[in-house]
C-alpha cells in the first residue's frame, strides 16, 4: 500500500538476509550483531507503545528491561547451583529452560509496570519523565548493593539457556528465535494499534479530554498501555542477558533508559519499524565508529543531533513523509 | 424540577479570590433548548465543566435524570449519557473523522479494553458511527484526517461524536463560534432537529441562533445567574440589556 | 504623514483563511475604528499587524518601514503599542512589575501611568492574576502607554466591562486623542463611544473590508447591515 | 605459528586511563621484542559489561584470537572470562582478579598477572598491624570488589574496628564519612575508593582537619591519579606489589623507555601490561599456541623478566609475590611513591586451597 | 551519636543542597522560562570544573580559576544555545533530550580530547583550607563553610536578580506569555541566550567550586545533573525557590540518610549487613523522596504547572 510499507517490508527482509549472509561468510560476530540488533529492537517496540501510542515518555523502561534480565539471571544462576530459589511456602526451582524464563520475565516485569505505571501515571509531562527515571534509579542502585546476586558485577551465565529442539549456543539458530519473538510483538505492536484499544490510546494520547467525554478513563489506557509496553521490553531483557550470557546492573541504568529511547526517535517515534532502523543505526554506528577513533563519541554526538535537528519524524519519517505519526 | 432531565442546584466554584459561579440552579426539561449567555469571562464554560465532570464545584449539586451525579468523574457521567462538545474543539487530530466518531462508539460500548481485530472492522460500532457522520453530513469526509477539517467540519464532528454516545442530554460550548452566516444556519436548523432526541444546553454568543432555538435563556453575569425567561422576557430585560446586549439589540 | 498603511493582506490560520485582502490606513493623530460582529477578523488584523500572527500576502508598513522584515520585538519597538484582546497581563507578576516590564524611555513612565489610572497607583503591589477584569484591561493599557507607542492599537479595551468601568476606559482614550495626539486604533463593539472618538471607520465582514470611510459618513443603513443583530 | 591476542580494556569514559596504561605497556614491550609474529587487535569496552561480552564474541567468532587480556574492571572479567575460556582461548589477566576465579572457578586457560583482587588489601591489613594501628576505620563503596576489599583487610588486621563503612559506588563528596571518622575515635583510617572516588575523599579527608594516619591499596595512589590528588596524598602508606623504584634492570629499562615512549611515568597498570606482554613472549618462545597444553606450561613457569623481580605463579595460576609498602612523595614537582618496606612476603592468595586444578 | 557529629552532618547536608541548588537553578529557569530539558547541563558543570583547573594550573589563583569557570560555561552556553537550543524550542521534549544527550556525547568527548583521560589537579586555595572550630566545638572545614556561603549569597542574588531587576522581570513574563512580551518590544531569544548562559554560568561555578574538593574529570556532571533534576522535579520546576528547598531536602535526605539507615538496620541486624542493607536503601532514597512528593503533589511542592 504505501510507501512506509513498502519501507518495512525492505527492513524485516534485511534483518533477515544480513545473518544469512554472515552465517555464509562464515561471519558469526555479524549474526550476534544483528541478535542484538533484533533485542533491542524488541526492547524498542515495547517502550513504543508506551511512548509512540500513548504519548508516555518513559525514561525508566531500563526498569523491566533489567528485570527481564534478572529474571533470567536468577532462574538460571540457581539451575546452575542446583540451588533451590525458595523453599517455602513451596519449592521454587531454577530453570535453563527460555521459554519458562520468558513467561518469569514477562510476568515480573509486568507486574513492576503495574506499580511503577499506576504510581507514575497520576502525573504527566516532564513529571512523568522523572519520576519513571525515579523509580529505574532505585532498581539500578537497590541491584547494585543487593549482594545476592552478584551486585555490581552482576551475574554470569556460562552456557546459554535451552529452546526445546534448538541449538541455542549455534548464533543462527538463536538469532532466528529473536527474530520470530521480535517479528510476532511487532505484529502485535500493529495489532494493537489498530484495534479498539489502539485506537482509545491513541486518542487518550492527542485528547484525553474527549477519550473522557465518550465515557473512557485515559488513565486506564494508559496503565494497560504501559504494562504491555513493560512486558515486552522485560521480555527482550531476558534475551538480551541471554545474548551476554551475562546480567549487570547497568541493564538498570538510566543510560539505557536512553538509549532505548534514541532508538526509537532515531528510527521515528509512533513508527512500527523505527526501533529496529533506531536499534540497527546505533549499532552500526558504533560498530563502525568504534573502530575509527578513540573519541568516536563526539562523532556519534554530532550525528544525532543531526538527525534530530533535520531528519524529523526520524529515519523512517524522513524516507517514507509523513505517515501515521506525531511529531 | 422532578421532570429535568439535567439540574444543577445552587452551584458555586471560586478560583482563589475569583467568584466565577454563584449558587448557580439551572434545569434542563426534556424537548428544550436552553441557552446560557452572557459576557465574556461571565463563567459560562466553568460552568459546562462542572456540568461535565471536568472540574469540580465547591459546592451544589449537579442531577442527571433525577440522579445525583457530583460525584462521579467525567467518563462516568459520559456513560449516564451526558454529551458534551467543547468550546475549543478536542478532537484526535491525527485520526480519520470516522476514527473519531468510533471512538465515541467505542466509549458508548463500554468495552475499550479489546486487543483484538481492528477497530473500524468492527460491525456494531461502525454502524454507530456511520450513522452519526451521516446525520451531520460528514460521510463523504469519512475518512478525511480530522486536521484537514475545516473550522466548521470540525464542530460537526464534535457534536457527531456526541451524537455516538446517544445521550439524554446534551451541553454544548459555543458550538456556532467560528462557523460562517452559513454554517451558523445549517447547524441552527440541525441543533432544532435533535432537540427531539434529547435536550440541549446550549452556551452561544451568536445570538441569531440563541433567538431562534431557545426556548428558553438564562443570562449568566460574573457567575450568577441575573435572569432566565423566554427569548422575548431576555429581550426585554432591561439588566441583561445593559449587561450583555447592549442598547443596539 | 501616514503612520501605517496595510494594504492587500491576507492571512490564515492553519488551513482556513481569516482575512481577505484587508487593506487600512491610519494618519499621524488620527483614531480608526475597526468594526465588525464576532469573529469577522478585526483581532486577526491586529495580530498581523503585531507580527503575531504572519500574512501570506500584502504589504505593512509602519513609518515608512516595511514590518514584513522584522520579527515581532522590533516592529514593537518601531512603535507599535498593543493592547491586546483578552487583556493578557501577566498573572505571576504585580502591577508594577507588568508595567516596568514593557517600559522603555519616553513622555510615559509609572508616574504618567498613575496619573492616567490613579487605581494602578493603588494597588501597584497586588499580583495581576486577582485584578479586577477592569483594572486589567488599565493595566494592559498602562503597559503599552508604557513602550511610548506611535501607534496604540486596542482590541476589545472595554469587553466584558462593567458600563461605569467602561466609561473610564472611554474617557481614558479621549484623553490619549486629545491631550497626547497619540494615534489609535481601535476595536470595539459600541458604536456610541466610537463615534464620539475615531476619525475613520472600516468594518469587517468575514475577513474582508465591508466598508470604510470617515466616522462622519457611517450611517444608521450600514451600521444595521454589518454590525446589527 | 603467530599468535593472535585480542585486547578488550576501558579505552574511553571513566577509567580509560587505566585501560590505556595496560595497552601502552603491553604494546610497548611487543615493541621491544621485535617479534613480528605476535597479532594484536585492541577494542574499547567503554567499562560496559554487556560491550566487553560483544567484544569478546567478536574477537572469538571473527578475529579468532587464541589469546585475550586487557580487562581491568572485575565485572567485566566475569562476564568475559569464564566464557573465554570455556571456549579454549588463554585468558591472561594484567588487572582484575576477582575471588571466583581464583578459588573453585579457577581454570588451566586462566592467567593472572597482576594479582588475586585480595592481595592488596591483605597486604593493608598486615601494614596497620604491624604499623602498631589498634582501632581502625575502614571504608570501601558498596559493591563487590570494595565489600571484598574489607572482607580482604580484616583478614590480615587484627586490631579493633572503629567503624566500618560502605559509601555509594561513584560517590564524590564524602564529608558525611569524614564527619564520623572524626567522632569514631579511631587511630587510623584504611580505605579503598578506586578513581576519581579516592581523589575526592584525599582531599577531602586533608582538608577535614581529621589527622589520623591513612592506609590504602595503590589504586587510589598511583602514578595516573596523584598529580590530581596533590599535596592531600603526602605521605600517605599505600600497598603496591610493584613500584617504580623496585631495584632491578628489567624495571629500570621499563620507567625509562616508557617515559621516553609516552612522556609520562608510568603507572602500576602499565607495569602489569608490559609484564603481560612478556609472559605471553617468553611462553611463545618455547611452545607453539596451536599445541595448548604445551604452551599453557609454558605460561605457568612464567620464565621472563618481571619488573617485580622473579615472577611466579601459584597452583591457581595466581602470583605468588611480595607485596610493598610505599609512601607517597614528591620529586621536584612529581608526586611518586617510594618503596619503605614490605607488607606481605610472597604472599599466597587465599582463595588458592580451593582450587583443583 | 553526637551532638557534635550531628550537627555536622547537618552542615554537611546543606553544603551539599547548597552546591545542587547551583546546579538547579539554572535547570529550573531554563526549563521554566523556555520549557526546555537540557540534559548537558551536566556539561557545564564540567566544563567549569576543567576552566578552573586549567586556569588555576596556569596562574595559580583561585579567584581568576573561578572567573574563568564562570566565563567558560557562560560562553559554551551562549555559543550552544544559538547553535542548537534555538531550534529546539518549538519542538517536544523528545527531541530535545535527544539532541541534549547527544551534546553530552561531544561536550564529554571533546574534553576527554583535550584534557586526555586521567583526571585533573584543582586544590583549594592555602587561606581556605583546614578547618576552624564553631561555636559548639564543630569542627568544620573552612572551605565548605565558604561554599555554604557562597551558595546561599547566590540564592540570594539570583532571588534579587528574578524578583527585582527589570531583566527578571522580563525573564518572568515571558516564562507566562512569550507571544506577549514580544509584542511589547523585548527581545525574547537575546533574552533567552542569556537566561541560559546565565544557568551555564552558575552550573559552571558549582564545578569549579566542588573541583577543588572532588576530582575534576570527564563524566563529572551526569551524577549531579540526575541529582538536579531531582531537586527541581522534587521543587516544582520553574520556581527558583522550590529549587532552593529541593535542593536543601535533598542534601539533607542524602546526608542523613547514610548515616541513620545503616544504624537503623543495625538495630535488627549484624553490623556489616546493616552496612551493606543501610547503604543499600540510603542510596534509594532520594528517589523515593521524589517519588513520594510526586505521588502527594503531582507537579512538586512549588510547581505551578504540570
Ligand atoms: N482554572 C482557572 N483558574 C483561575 N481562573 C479561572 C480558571 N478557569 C476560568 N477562570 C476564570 O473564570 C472566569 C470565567 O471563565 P469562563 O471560561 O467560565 O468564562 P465564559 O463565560 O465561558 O467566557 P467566554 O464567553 O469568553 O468563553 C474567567 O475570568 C476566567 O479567567
Ligand atoms: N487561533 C485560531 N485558530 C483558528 N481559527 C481562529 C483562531 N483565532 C481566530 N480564529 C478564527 O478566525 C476568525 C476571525 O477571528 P477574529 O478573532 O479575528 O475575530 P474578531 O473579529 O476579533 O471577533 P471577536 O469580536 O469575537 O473578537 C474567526 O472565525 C475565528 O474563529
Ligand atoms: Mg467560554
Ligand atoms: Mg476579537
Amino acid at each position: 500500500m504505501t510507501r512506509e510499507r513498502k519501507i518495512n517490508a525492505g527492513l524485516a527482509l534485511a534483518l533477515l538476509a544480513f545473518p544469512l549472509w554472515a552465517y555464509f561468510a562464515n561471519e558469526p560476530f555479524m549474526i550476534t550483531l544483528a541478535t542484538k540488533v533484533a533485542i533491542l529492537a524488541l526492547a524498542g517496540v515495547g517502550l513504543n507503545i508506551a511512548l509512540g501510542q500513548g504519548g508516555l515518555v518513559s525514561l525508566g523502561h531500563a526498569a523491566f528491561f533489567g528485570i527481564g534480565g534478572y529474571a533470567m539471571g536468577i532462574l538460571a544462576s540457581h539451575a546452575q547451583t542446583f540451588d533451590p530459589i525458595a523453599e517455602w511456602p513451596f519449592l521454587i526451582e531454577g530453570t535453563k529452560s527460555m521459554p519458562i524464563i520468558w513467561i518469569v520475565a514477562v510476568l515480573t516485569s509486568g507486574l513492576a509496570a503495574l506499580l511503577i505505571g499506576a504510581l507514575s501515571l497520576r502525573t504527566s509531562g516532564v513529571y512523568f519523565i522523572m519520576i519513571t527515571l525515579a523509580f529505574g534509579q532505585m532498581f539500578y542502585y537497590f541491584a547494585i548493593s543487593w549482594p545476592t546476586y552478584g551486585g555490581e558485577d552482576g551475574l554470569s551465565i556460562y552456557v546459554r539457556n535451552g529452546f526445546p529442539g534448538l541449538n541455542t549456543l549455534d548464533p543462527i539458530q538463536f538469532f532466528a528465535i529473536t527474530f520470530v519473538i521480535l517479528m510476532l510483538a511487532m505484529g502485535f505492536a500493529a495489532m494493537l494499534a489498530k484495534s479498539p484499544f489502539g485506537l482509545a490510546l491513541n486518542a487518550a494520547r492527542q485528547s484525553p479530554q474527549r477519550v473522557e467525554t465518550v465515557g473512557m478513563t485515559p488513565y486506564r489506557l494508559r496503565l494497560v498501555a504501559f504494562v504491555i509496553s513493560g512486558m515486552i521490553t522485560g521480555l527482550a531483557g531476558a534475551l538480551f542477558a541471554d545474548l551476554n550470557r551475562f546480567v549487570s546492573p547497568t541493564m538498570f541504568s538510566w543510560q539505557t533508559s536512553g538509549e532505548i529511547m534514541v532508538f526509537i526517535i532515531i528510527g521515528g517515534i509512533g513508527r512500527l519499524y523505527g526501533p529496529l532502523v533506531g536499534a540497527a543505526l546505533f549499532i552500526a554506528l558504533e560498530h563502525i565508529l568504534g573502530g575509527l577513533s578513540d573519541y568516536w563519541h563526539i562523532y556519534l554526538g554530532v550525528l544525532l543531533l543531526l538527525i534530530v535537528l533535520f531528519a524529523r519524524g526520524g529515519v523512517i519519517g524522513s524516507l517514507a513523509g509523513r505517515g501515521h505519526a506525531h511529531d | 424540577m422532578t421532570d429535568a432531565v439535567l439540574a444543577t442546584k445552587g452551584i458555586s466554584k471560586s478560583f482563589g479570590a475569583l467568584q466565577a459561579s454563584l449558587d448557580i440552579s439551572i434545569d434542563l426539561r426534556p424537548g428544550e433548548i436552553h441557552a446560557l449567555i452572557g459576557p465574556n469571562g461571565a463563567g459560562k464554560s466553568t460552568l459546562i465543566q462542572q456540568i461535565a465532570g471536568g472540574m469540580k464545584p465547591d459546592a451544589g449539586q449537579i442531577f442527571l435524570n433525577g440522579q445525583d451525579i457530583t460525584a462521579l468523574g467525567t467518563a462516568a457521567r459520559a456513560k449516564r449519557g451526558l454529551a458534551r462538545t467543547f468550546q475549543i474543539s478536542a478532537l484526535a487530530m491525527e485520526d480519520t473523522v470516522l476514527q473519531n466518531a468510533v471512538l465515541g462508539a467505542l466509549g458508548a460500548q463500554g468495552r475499550p479494553f479489546q486487543v483484538f481485530g481492528t477497530a473500524l472492522g468492527k460491525a456494531d460500532l461502525r454502524a454507530t458511527a456511520e450513522q452519526a457522520l451521516d446525520r451531520v453530513g460528514l460521510m463523504d469526509h469519512a475518512k478525511t484526517r480530522t486536521s484537514e477539517l475545516s473550522h466548521g467540519q470540525r464542530r460537526q464532528l464534535e457534536v457527531a461524536v456526541a451524537l455516538t454516545l446517544n445521550p439524554k442530554a446534551f451541553v454544548m460550548d459555543e458550538p456556532m463560534a467560528g462557523l460562517g452566516t452559513r454554517g451558523s444556519k445549517r447547524l441552527t436548523g440541525f441543533l432544532d432537529s435533535l432537540r427531539e432526541q434529547a435536550p440541549i444546553l446550549l452556551v452561544e454568543h451568536d445570538m441569531d441562533a440563541v433567538f431562534t432555538l431557545a426556548d428558553r435563556i438564562s443570562v449568566l453575569v460574573y457567575g450568577q445567574i441575573i435572569a432566565t425567561g423566554t427569548v422575548d422576557d431576555i429581550r426585554a430585560n432591561a439588566d441583561v440589556r445593559r449587561a450583555y446586549l447592549g442598547d443596539d439589540t | 504623514m501616514t503612520l501605517l498603511n496595510v494594504t492587500n493582506i491576507a492571512a490564515f490560520y492553519g488551513a482556513t483563511q481569516a482575512l481577505f485582502d484587508v487593506s487600512l490606513r491610519i494618519d499621524a493623530g488620527q483614531v480608526l475604528a475597526l468594526m465588525g460582529r464576532n469573529g469577522m477578523g478585526k483581532s486577526t488584523t491586529v495580530k498581523t499587524i503585531c507580527k503575531m500572527i504572519p500574512v501570506s500576502r500584502g504589504q505593512i508598513t509602519f513609518h515608512g518601514q516595511d514590518l514584513q522584515k522584522v520579527p515581532s520585538y522590533k516592529a514593537a519597538r518601531l512603535g507599535l503599542g498593543l493592547v491586546p484582546e483578552g487583556r493578557r497581563c501577566f498573572p505571576n507578576l504585580t502591577v508594577e512589575e507588568n508595567l516596568i516590564a514593557a517600559a522603555r524611555p519616553g513622555h510615559w513612565d509609572f508616574a504618567q501611568v498613575s496619573a492616567l489610572f490613579p487605581r494602578l497607583e493603588e494597588r501597584r503591589t497586588q499580583g495581576a492574576a486577582s485584578l479586577s477584569g477592569g483594572e486589567q484591561q488599565m493595566l494592559s493599557i498602562g503597559r503599552a502607554l508604557m513602550t511610548n507607542p506611535k501607534l496604540l492599537i486596542l482590541d476589545e479595551a472595554t469587553e466584558g466591562l462593567a458600563p461605569l468601568v467602561r466609561q473610564e476606559i472611554w474617557d481614558a482614550i479621549a484623553t490619549l486623542k486629545h491631550k497626547t495626539g497619540l494615534s489609535i486604533l481601535v476595536v470595539d463593539k459600541s458604536l456610541k463611544e466610537l463615534s464620539q472618538i475615531a476619525d475613520t471607520a472600516m468594518i469587517l465582514e468575514r475577513g474582508a473590508t465591508a466598508w470604510s470611510g470617515a466616522m462622519g459618513d457611517l450611517t444608521d443603513d450600514i451600521t444595521n447591515q454589518y454590525l446589527g443583530v | 605459528e603467530p599468535v593472535k591476542v585480542g585486547i578488550i580494556t576501558t579505552l574511553s569514559g571513566g577509567g580509560a586511563g587505566l585501560g590505556i596504561d595496560v595497552r601502552d605497556g603491553f604494546m610497548l614491550a611487543v615493541k621491544q621484542s621485535g617479534n613480528t609474529d605476535i597479532e594484536v587487535v585492541i577494542e574499547d569496552d567503554q567499562r560496559k559489561p554487556d560491550i566487553a561480552v560483544q567484544l569478546a564474541d567478536k574477537m572469538i567468532q571473527s578475529e579468532k584470537v587464541d589469546v585475550m587480556t586487557g580487562i581491568i574492571w572485575s565485572n567485566l572479567a566475569m562476564a568475559v572470562i569464564p566464557s573465554a575460556v570455556a571456549q579454549d582461548k588463554i585468558y591472561l589477566s594484567p588487572n582484575a582478579g576477582p575471588s571466583a576465579l581464583a578459588g573453585r572457578g579457577c581454570h588451566p586457560n586462566y592467567f593472572n598477572v597482576a594479582w588475586q583482587n585480595d592481595n592488596l588489601h591483605e597486604a593493608a591489613g598486615a601494614y596497620t598491624n604491624s604499623a602498631g594501628f589498634q582501632n581502625t576505620f575502614i571504608l570501601a563503596p558498596n559493591y563487590p570488589a570494595g565489600q571484598d576489599a574489607l572482607t580482604g583487610f580484616k583478614r590480615q588486621y587484627q586490631g579493633e574496628l572503629a567503624g566500618e563503612i560502605f559509601t555509594k559506588l561513584g560517590q564524590t563528596d564524602y564529608a558525611a564519612e569524614i564527619a564520623q571518622i572524626r567522632a569514631s575515635g579511631a587511630d587510623s583510617v584504611f580505605f579503598f575508593l578506586p578513581g576519581g572516588m579516592g581523589i575526592s575523599f584525599l582531599k577531602q579527608y586533608a582538608d577535614s582537619g581529621v589527622d589520623l594516619p591513612v592506609v590504602g591499596p595503590a589504586f587510589s595512589f598511583d602514578q595516573g591519579i596523584l598529580q590530581a590528588v596533590g599535596q592531600a596524598a603526602i605521605g600517605v602508606k599505600n600497598t603496591s606489589q610493584w613500584n617504580k623504584d623496585i631495584d632491578n634492570p628489567t624495571n629500570a629499562a621499563f620507567v625509562e623507555t616508557f617515559q621516553a615512549e609516552y612522556g609520562r611515568l608510568p603507572s602500576l597498570y602499565a607495569s602489569q601490561g608490559f609484564d603481560t606482554a612478556n609472559l605471553l613472549l617468553s611462553a611463545m618462545a618455547k611452545a607453539d599456541i596451536s599445541d595448548r597444553n604445551a604452551f599453557r606450561a609454558a605460561l605457568k613457569e612464567a620464565d621472563f623478566h618481571s619488573t617485580r623481580g622473579d615472577f611466579e605463579f601459584g597452583n591457581n595460576n595466581h602470583p605468588v609475590q611480595n607485596i610493598y609498602v610505599r609512601e607517597v612523595i614528591k620529586e621536584g614537582d612529581v608526586y611518586t611513591n617510594k618503596i619503605i618496606g614490605v607488607a606481605l612476603e610472597n604472599h599466597v592468595d587465599a582463595y588458592a586451597a580451593d582450587c583443583q586444578m | 551519636m553526637s551532638f557534635i557529629l550531628f550537627a555536622e552532618q547537618v552542615l554537611n547536608g546543606l553544603q551539599f543542597g547548597v552546591m545542587l541548588f547551583l546546579m538547579s537553578a539554572g535547570l529550573t529557569l531554563v526549563f521554566g522560562v523556555m520549557g526546555l530539558i537540557n540534559l548537558a547541563h551536566g556539561s557545564l558543570f564540567m566544563i567549569g570544573a576543567f576552566a578552573a583547573a586549567a586556569v588555576a594550573g596556569l596562574t595559580g589563583s583561585f579567584v581568576l580559576a573561578l572567573m574563568a569557570a564562570l566565563a567558560a560555561a557562560a560562553a559554551a552556553g551562549a555559543l550552544v544555545e544559538v547553535l542548537v537550543i534555538r531550534r529546539l524550542y518549538d519542538r517536544d521534549h523528545l527531541d530535545q533530550v535527544l539532541a541534549t544527550f547527544a551534546l553530552i556525547l561531544i561536550f564529554s568527548e571533546g574534553t576527554r580530547w583535550i584534557f586526555g583521560s586521567f583526571p585533573l589537579f584543582l586544590n583549594i586555595p592555602d587561606y581556605l583550607s583546614g578547618p576552624v572550630t564553631l561555636p559548639g566545638g564543630i569542627q568544620y572545614p573552612l572551605y565548605r563553610l565558604t561554599l555554604i556561603g557562597i551558595g546561599l549569597a547566590v540564592a540570594v542574588g539570583l532571588f534579587l536578580l528574578i524578583s527585582r531587576t527589570r531583566l527578571g522581570i522580563q525573564i518572568r513574563a515571558g516564562e507566562s506569555d512569550r507571544e506577549m512580551i514580544a509584542a511589547l518590544g523585548v527581545d525574547i531569544s537575546k533574552l533567552y541566550t542569556i537566561v541560559f548562559a546565565l544557568g551555564a554560568a552558575l552550573a559552571g561555578l558549582a564545578g569549579a567550586l566542588v573541583g577543588a574538593i572532588q576530582s575534576v574529570q570527564v563524566g563529572m556532571g551526569e551524577p549531579v545533573l540526575i541529582l538536579a533534576f531531582v531537586v527541581i522535579v522534587i521543587g516544582g520546576i520553574g520556581s527558583i525557590k522550590g529549587a532552593l528547598i529541593g535542593s536543601i531536602l535533598v542534601g539533607l535526605t542524602d546526608t542523613l540518610g547514610g548515616l541513620f539507615m545503616p544504624a537503623l538496620f543495625a538495630l535488627f541486624m549484624d553490623n556489616s549487613s546493616a552496612a551493606t542493607a543501610g547503604s543499600a536503601l540510603a542510596s534509594m532514597l532520594i528517589y523515593i523522596l521524589m517519588a513520594v512528593v510526586l505521588i502527594v503533589k503531582p507537579s512538586g511542592l512549588f510547581g505551578a504547572r504540570a
